[in-house]
């Protein structure tokens, strides 16, 4: 018989582990890409808020001196066409991201909740009329819907938002509808309905908690694409306006033609969206695999 | 009689976030050509474990056979490569299990599947394969052979599944077969019938069955020997007649209680509501086992020696064993 | 069987007819029209002119009128004119089709060649570091935004072959598109492989945990016979069901691919109509996309039904 | 040399200039060409940007036109397209036009006068089927009347003298249209008389000419062919010019830092650099808080850096002056040392700033009490550039500014209904003429005076020089009004764009003309040699 460690195989499978802190190690080891994920999204996260604090330099200060400058010890990333610093745009490129995609998962949610939650408990025609607008909604790829409202909404931070919040409420609606649709027929629920719970209120207290960890799921994924999109959108130049630094514009117009003249251009900016939407992939695939009682193996 | 499969001090663990669970742990039993040996127990006791660990099917992670020895015809099949291993399953040793609808492959026909352990094990070609699973789907009594051999299992009833499950054990004319709950899934009148199957086909095959179940009524029917596993051991073994006659350990007691009465399950339904007596308590997390009897928080008899010590396992009377510290009272 | 498809079709074209009053509305809410771009363009601001332009176009109708005159065209197959170019809609848009197709259809061959095979070997290699590195790349496909990837692609191309692969309308013949299609193509369906190959893995996981791959252990299967005989064709099922809706999904990516490079595709199309009030290209190429997309939808789960013997007609 | 007469005098006949074809040149070959965007429509007449101009001046012809062979457009250049010769009345206000026999439309309907006075009554304002839109009326509000004598005589009737009416005529911007032809046909397929005729106009993708083969000047054009393709991208364009994808770039594409790049992956180019006679200015709004108060208006002009702008926007290349293109590229600006006098375009910066910031400190201003204000642009680059320059240097003088970048639909919209503090806008002008310039955007009754600026006494000088004939009289006349809207601050102009155009050695006979991109692109002289 092969000698077994009887030890190590118990370490892997995460025995003994107690504590907040030996907990923390613990998933860090078990879901290695997901600690990864939750440390580029944390980094992301306080990049954003003190991103006045991080970046050397105002980043929408122009110097003709330094147009196109080449990373060097005053431009760690160099410095783009108006002679601005690359890294303090960067840096404050994440305040933008963030906002966004950030405010776009949050209200996409808010409205899919609601939704959700209205579709699934009311019935009826209401979620039939509901159910068809979110058929409507979900016949136009993300992209094409978010470039036609932010079209509508003409170009400023809240309709970029906007924009894109409104094509990421259908996913969130069916999670919440379908999870109301079994929870409501649970005993818990019926036993609140019993001692003469409002439905409301049902619903809030007791059905909603009890969607959350698919939803936490989908809003982590929501977050990575709600960045890409305003990438995308600002790229296209339907996004972020200036003088907010979007990384998707700084790949935009004046980037492009400096491919060759200025690499640096292309390159920092499309890396900091790829880590940061790679980072929150990371943690979404982790809290899947941490949340989702189906895919745990 | 010489043992067809002989298993020595069979430990199968688990490794978990809560420590080690010890599916198995220790068992010993052995069972001859065309004899019928059931194991029983509550879910969750260890035998479908059991019967994983002779086929190495054990998940790994988070399982490993630890320890112990399965011998079948003078090999040790926990000491042979997985690719010799390969060649025993379905060939010599082969398994029919619970559940026959997520069991069968829904994408491939019951002819296929049937087949395949014949084009692995008996050197035959796809022709000769079909033909011959044809050929077993009529010996397991499956009207229209040819037809259904064709069909997929989702056009099958459970009971025709569970018929070609068999046909597809039986397929290399294995030396032990081993079944898992093959009737719990089914209605109580087919239940029956691919219980009659199973019996005359051994006859037949002259196969060592070895019968896993939690339902008693089916052991009293079928086999010629019981082991009671419970959490993970061996607490009670002997021969139908003197188990049934007299159980020695209190838990083999409390499982009979719980069977209907075998007239009444003949050719009747058995209702929902008509609930039979349970032995009270649930079996305990395996990682959490209590210092003595693993049995004694749920057993009526049980005082401080049974919390205190772990009763050990004797030949109570003659070819009847036990772990009991009461067997006499 | 009858009754589903009855019941579906209804559906689709409940969902149709919302989408063309979505877009319809959306497109109103807009600011600015054809009229001002076009006076924006000439740098006059005359407002008798400019009333004569909308006047034209019909754009001092009412909006239910011009609604209904878009709808009642379209059931008779007129599209109307496109604002811009002042010729049918359809034969602006009618050329473009094949190019987005053909750029659309060689990325999701791409993303399945390389999506589907990565997916069964990361599955089945799983928690080895095979795996993680190649669930790092498709966490990257998923990551990266396709319009840097091209303009990476661009410059890599720069770098080694000194030129770009630049649209010609006149290349004929399959190697030569297919050719000048290569890079955006991967570029696009980098994206959607990634997509597959993640799905792959995880229904293969899935898979693998069933019943019916023990029992073909228990038959003594090999692992290669378990993993690609019985494994591989039920994990396919709903990995065709995501190829399909990516497939038209894949418009998204086009967009600034087709924009990054160059090619003259209806995606790109979308944008610049927009970018140009051009209400009859984009409300029809926009339903044209639904149409795909609700189309693609409907074909994903006819195709499942054909293909899993275990869904029933009817 | 600038100050040559020109040759206004009565009776002097433009000679015939057909050049006959030289014996160098070679007959055959398709010019490949990039195109910036999707042209607006291919009608001249109703667009007022490069994008149509450069591709469609080929297939049409003028009455006159400035010599091709010439580098500077300038009065005294001017020669004969569709008219043979031309006269002026003697109290010059008549203009007349002998027009060449046996002209064919790409057709085939003849060429007469009355596809002249169609023409020329639409531009005029009269109701017509050939355009819809008109964006220089403004250029014919002396034009009374036109009036044909048979099938080959044309009369302008203007209303007072004005020298710069034939100038006018000898520019890209007034192709003759023909009477037959439609306004959705010129958009899209237009027919004209030029050397080349259009096959084929797909939007965003390409613009597809062919050499007329009955055009009447025996022998040209040279080339087959000439095919544009429509490449948003400046980087795609130019590494499609750098790997010979393409013979030539769209006109003025390469910007200086680009210039370095394509030289060096294509060292044999043919690049030249040349003012676009496209100006950056600034729109003030007058008429409202804070800029209408002359103080903070002048504040502004005095904290801008203009070499700053120019070095960020062309490495320093642009052109400092005032309303006009300053010479020597331009005809008519005023000299460097009378401009050096103007508000904003004093060498010494800082000590203007310290001027500006002391007003504003007496407004009230201060460091803690910046003036906040929104500066209006388009929402393209080339625009937000200079305005994200200008938000910058205005935070010296306490003002706080946020770029509100508008979409392009409602620019003029927003700028006419005077929702606006300050604008960053760029003006293009069609010929580098005073009439041209000033009637556009400076008269008070003007379609294109965006700001709305009114001043009689300007005016009445933008009247007074245009009627002016003698050369060096007007040139003072000018240079005075370009001073006065300098005081004024009315648009106070930042810089005259430079930029480069290049093409394959094996392009000839191209000559760009310095003092506008919009002249010079009739492609009958230009050969390939392969």
């Amino acid at each position: 018989m092969t000698v077994i460690d009887h030890n190590a195989a118990l370490a892997r499978a995460g025995a003994n582990v107690t504590g907040w802190w030996s907990r923390t190690l613990f998933f860090a080891r078990r879901y290695p890409l997901g600690a990864v994920g939750a440390v580029i999204v944390a980094a992301f996260v306080f990049t954003a808020v003190f991103a006045d604090v991080i970046a050397p330099v105002d980043p929408t200060a122009t110097n003709a001196k330094y147009s196109l400058a080449p990373p060097s010890s005053m431009f760690w990333l160099g410095a783009d066409f108006m002679g601005r610093d690359m890294y303090s745009r960067i840096i404050h490129g994440a305040r933008v991201s963030l906002a966004v995609g950030a405010g776009a998962m949050g209200l996409g949610c808010v409205l899919g909740i609601a939704i959700g939650l209205a579709s699934g408990y009311l019935s009826g025609w209401v979620d039939l009329a509901l159910q068809r607008l979110m058929d409507i909604m979900q016949a136009l790829p993300l992209l094409v819907l978010a470039i036609i409202m932010a079209a509508s909404l003409g170009p400023s931070l809240r309709n970029t938002i906007f924009a894109i919040a409104i094509p990421l409420v259908p996913s969130v609606a069916r999670v919440v509808r379908s999870s109301t649709l079994s929870l409501r027929e649970l005993p818990f629920v019926e036993a609140a309905r019993a001692v003469g719970m409002g439905e409301l209120r049902i619903a809030v207290r007791h059905v909603l908690p009890n969607t959350l960890a698919p939803l936490i799921v989908l809003a982590t994924a929501q977050l990575g694409s709600a960045i890409l999109v305003e990438a995308s959108l600002s790229f296209l130049g339907l996004g972020v306006p200036e003088p907010h630094p979007s990384w998707g514009r700084m790949l935009s117009e004046s980037a492009a033609e400096y491919v060759r003249t200025a690499p640096w251009l292309v390159i920092w900016p499309g890396v900091a969206i790829s880590l940061t939407v790679f980072g929150t992939n990371l943690l979404g695939d982790a809290l899947r695999d941490l949340l989702d009682p189906r895919q745990r193996s | 009689m010489t043992p067809q499969l002989q298993v020595e001090n069979l430990g199968t663990w688990f490794y978990t976030r809560h420590g080690i669970v010890k599916a198995v742990d220790g068992v010993d039993f052995h069972v001859a050509a065309g004899e019928t040996l059931a194991i029983v127990g509550e879910s969750g006791c260890g035998k479908s474990m059991t019967a994983l660990s002779l086929m190495r099917l054990i998940p790994d992670p988070p399982g490993r056979i630890v320890s112990g020895a399965v011998k079948l015809g003078g090999r040790d099949l926990l000491k042979i490569s997985e690719e010799e291993m390969r060649k025993v399953r379905g060939n010599e040793i082969s398994m029919i299990f619970q559940e026959p609808m997520t069991s069968l492959n829904p994408v491939m026909t019951i002819g296929k599947q049937i087949a395949e352990a014949l084009i692995l094990h008996r050197d035959m070609n796809r022709q000769q394969a079909l033909k011959r699973a044809v050929e077993m789907l009529d010996l397991v009594r499956i009207p229209e052979p040819a037809q259904r051999a064709r069909e997929y299992p989702h056009q099958l009833s459970g009971g025709m599944r569970q018929r070609a499950m068999i046909a597809m054990a039986l397929a290399c004319n294995p030396k032990v077969l081993v079944a898992d709950e093959p009737t719990t899934a089914l209605d109580v009148t087919i239940q029956a019938q691919i219980l009659d199957l199973i019996v005359e086909l051994q006859r037949e095959f002259k196969a060592a069955v070895i019968l896993i179940t939690h339902d008693l009524g089916v052991v009293a029917e079928t086999a010629h020997r019981v082991i009671v596993m419970y959490a993970g051991r061996k607490v009670e073994e002997a021969a139908v007649g003197p188990l049934f006659a007299k159980p020695l350990h209190p838990y083999t007691a409390g499982l009979m209680k719980s069977i209907p009465r075998l007239e009444l399950m003949r050719g009747e339904e058995r209702r929902q509501t008509e609930r039979l007596q349970e032995i009270p308590g649930i079996v305990p997390p395996l990682f959490a086992l209590p210092a003595g009897c693993a049995f004694a928080p749920r057993c009526p008899k049980a005082d401080d020696l049974c919390r205190r010590e772990r009763p050990t396992y004797e030949e109570k009377q003659s070819g009847h064993w036990a772990a009991c510290w009461h067997t006499d009272g | 069987m009858g009754a589903y498809l009855v019941r579906r079709l209804l559906l689709m074209a409940v969902t149709l007819v919302g989408m063309s009053i979505l877009i319809f509305a959306l497109l109103r809410m807009v600011p600015g029209n054809i009229a001002d771009i076009l006076m924006d363009a000439s740098g006059n601001d005359d407002p008798k002119e400019k009333a004569r332009i909308v006047h034209d176009l019909g754009l001092d109708r009412p909006v239910t009128e011009q609604y209904w005159q878009w709808i009642d065209g379209l059931a008779h197959g007129d599209l109307g004119y496109a604002f811009v170019s002042e010729r049918p809609a359809i034969e602006e848009i009618a050329p473009r089709i094949p190019i987005s197709g053909k750029l659309a259809g060689l990325a999701i061959v791409f993303a399945i060649l390389l999506g589907v095979p990565l997916g069964v070997v990361s599955a089945v290699r799983q928690n080895t570091g095979l795996d993680y590195g190649l669930r790092v790349l498709s966490l990257s496909g998923l990551s990266f935004p396709s319009f840097w990837l091209g303009l990476l692609v661009l410059m890599a191309s720069v770098q080694w072959f000194g030129t770009i692969p630049i649209y010609d309308a006149d290349a004929h013949g399959f190697f030569a598109q297919v050719k000048m299609l290569a890079l955006p193509a991967i570029v696009v369906g980098f994206r959607s492989s990634a997509l597959i190959m993640r799905l792959t893995r995880s229904s293969m996981l899935e898979v693998l945990r069933q019943d019916y791959v023990r029992t073909a252990r228990s038959k003594g299967a090999s692992n290669a016979s378990v993993n690609y005989d019985h494994a591989l064709r039920n994990a396919l099922l709903p990995v065709i069901t995501v190829i399909g809706i990516e497939a038209a999904f894949l418009v998204g990516g086009l967009i600034v691919t087709e924009t990054v490079f160059n090619i003259p595709g209806v995606a790109r199309f979308l944008v610049e109509a927009i970018r140009w009030r051009d209400y009859p290209i984009v409300q029809n190429l926009t339903m044209l996309i639904a149409v795909v997309v609700v189309t693609m939808n409907f074909l994903v789960d006819m195709a499942y039904m054909v293909l899993d013997p275990r869904i029933k007609f009817g | 040399m600038r100050l040559t007469r020109a040759v206004w005098a009565a009776g002097v006949l433009g000679l015939v200039t057909v050049a006959s074809p030289s014996f160098a040149q070679k007959q055959g070959g398709t010019l490949r060409i990039s195109h910036r965007d999707n042209p607006p429509s291919a009608s001249i007449h109703e667009e007022s940007t490069i994008s149509v101009v450069q591709p469609f001046m080929a297939v049409f012809n003028n009455l006159v036109v400035f010599d091709p062979k010439e580098k500077v457009n300038s009065p005294d250049h001017i020669v004969g397209d569709l008219a043979d010769s031309w006269s002026w009345s003697d109290d010059k206000t008549k203009l007349t036009f002998k027009l060449h026999q046996g002209v064919k439309w790409h057709d085939g309907q003849p060429f007469t006068s009355k596809d002249v006075k169609c023409t020329w009554d639409a531009l005029a304002g009269k109701d017509s089927d050939i355009i819809r839109k008109d964006p220089r009326k403004i250029w014919y509000n002396n034009l009374k009347d036109v009036t044909t004598n048979g099938d080959y005589e044309v009369t302008f009737v203007l209303g007072r003298p004005e020298p710069s009416f034939l100038t006018m005529l000898a520019g890209g911007y007034s192709p003759v249209y023909s009477c037959h032809v439609p306004d959705r046909v010129m958009r899209s397929k237009p027919i004209g008389t030029g050397p080349f005729k259009v096959v084929d106009f797909k939007r965003n993708e390409s613009i597809k000419l062919v050499r007329n083969p009955d055009y009447f000047k025996k022998g040209k054009p040279y080339l087959d062919a000439i095919d544009w393709k429509i490449v948003p991208n400046r980087s795609t364009r130019l590494l499609g010019f750098q790997s010979g994808e393409f013979d030539m770039t769209f006109d003025s594409d390469v910007t200086f830092p680009l210039l370095k790049d394509v030289m060096a992956q294509k060292p044999n180019a043919v690049c030249e650099a040349r003012p676009t006679n496209v100006n950056s200015n600034i729109l003030i709004n007058r008429d409202a808080p804070p800029f209408d108060n002359p103080q903070v208006r002048k504040a502004l002009v005095l904290a801008l850096d203009i070499k700053a702008f120019n070095q960020i926007l062309s490495q320093g290349h642009d052109l400092d002056g005032a309303a006009m293109l300053p010479p020597p590229a331009g005809f008519w600006g005023m000299p460097a040392d009378m401009l050096a006098t103007l508000p904003g375009h004093s060498p010494d910066v800082e000590k203007s700033r310290a001027e500006a910031r002391k007003i504003m400190e007496g407004l009230g201003y201060g460091p803690n009490k910046p003036l906040k204000i929104k500066v209006a642009t388009r929402n393209i680059a080339i625009y937000r550039d200079p305005a994200v320059i200008l938000i910058d240097q205005l935070k010296q003088i306490y003002i706080d500014g946020e770029l509100d970048p508008i979409d392009t639909t409602i620019w003029y919209n927003k700028i006419a209904k005077k929702d606006y503090q300050l604008g960053m806008n760029l003006t293009g002008i069609g010929i580098d003429d005073p009439d041209v310039n000033f009637y556009e955007n400076f008269y008070s009754t003007s379609d294109r005076n965006y700001t709305g600026y009114k001043n009689a006494e300007v005016d009445k000088l933008i009247d007074q020089q245009s009627a002016e004939l003698d050369m060096g009289k007007r040139k003072k006349i000018v240079w005075e009004i370009e001073k006065k809207l300098a005081d004024d601050v009315a648009r106070p102009v930042i810089g005259h764009n430079v930029a480069n155009t290049c093409w394959d050695p094996k392009v000839k006979g191209l000559v760009l003309q310095v003092n506008s991109i919009y002249n010079g692109w009739r492609f009958e002289d230009v050969w390939l040699d392969k």
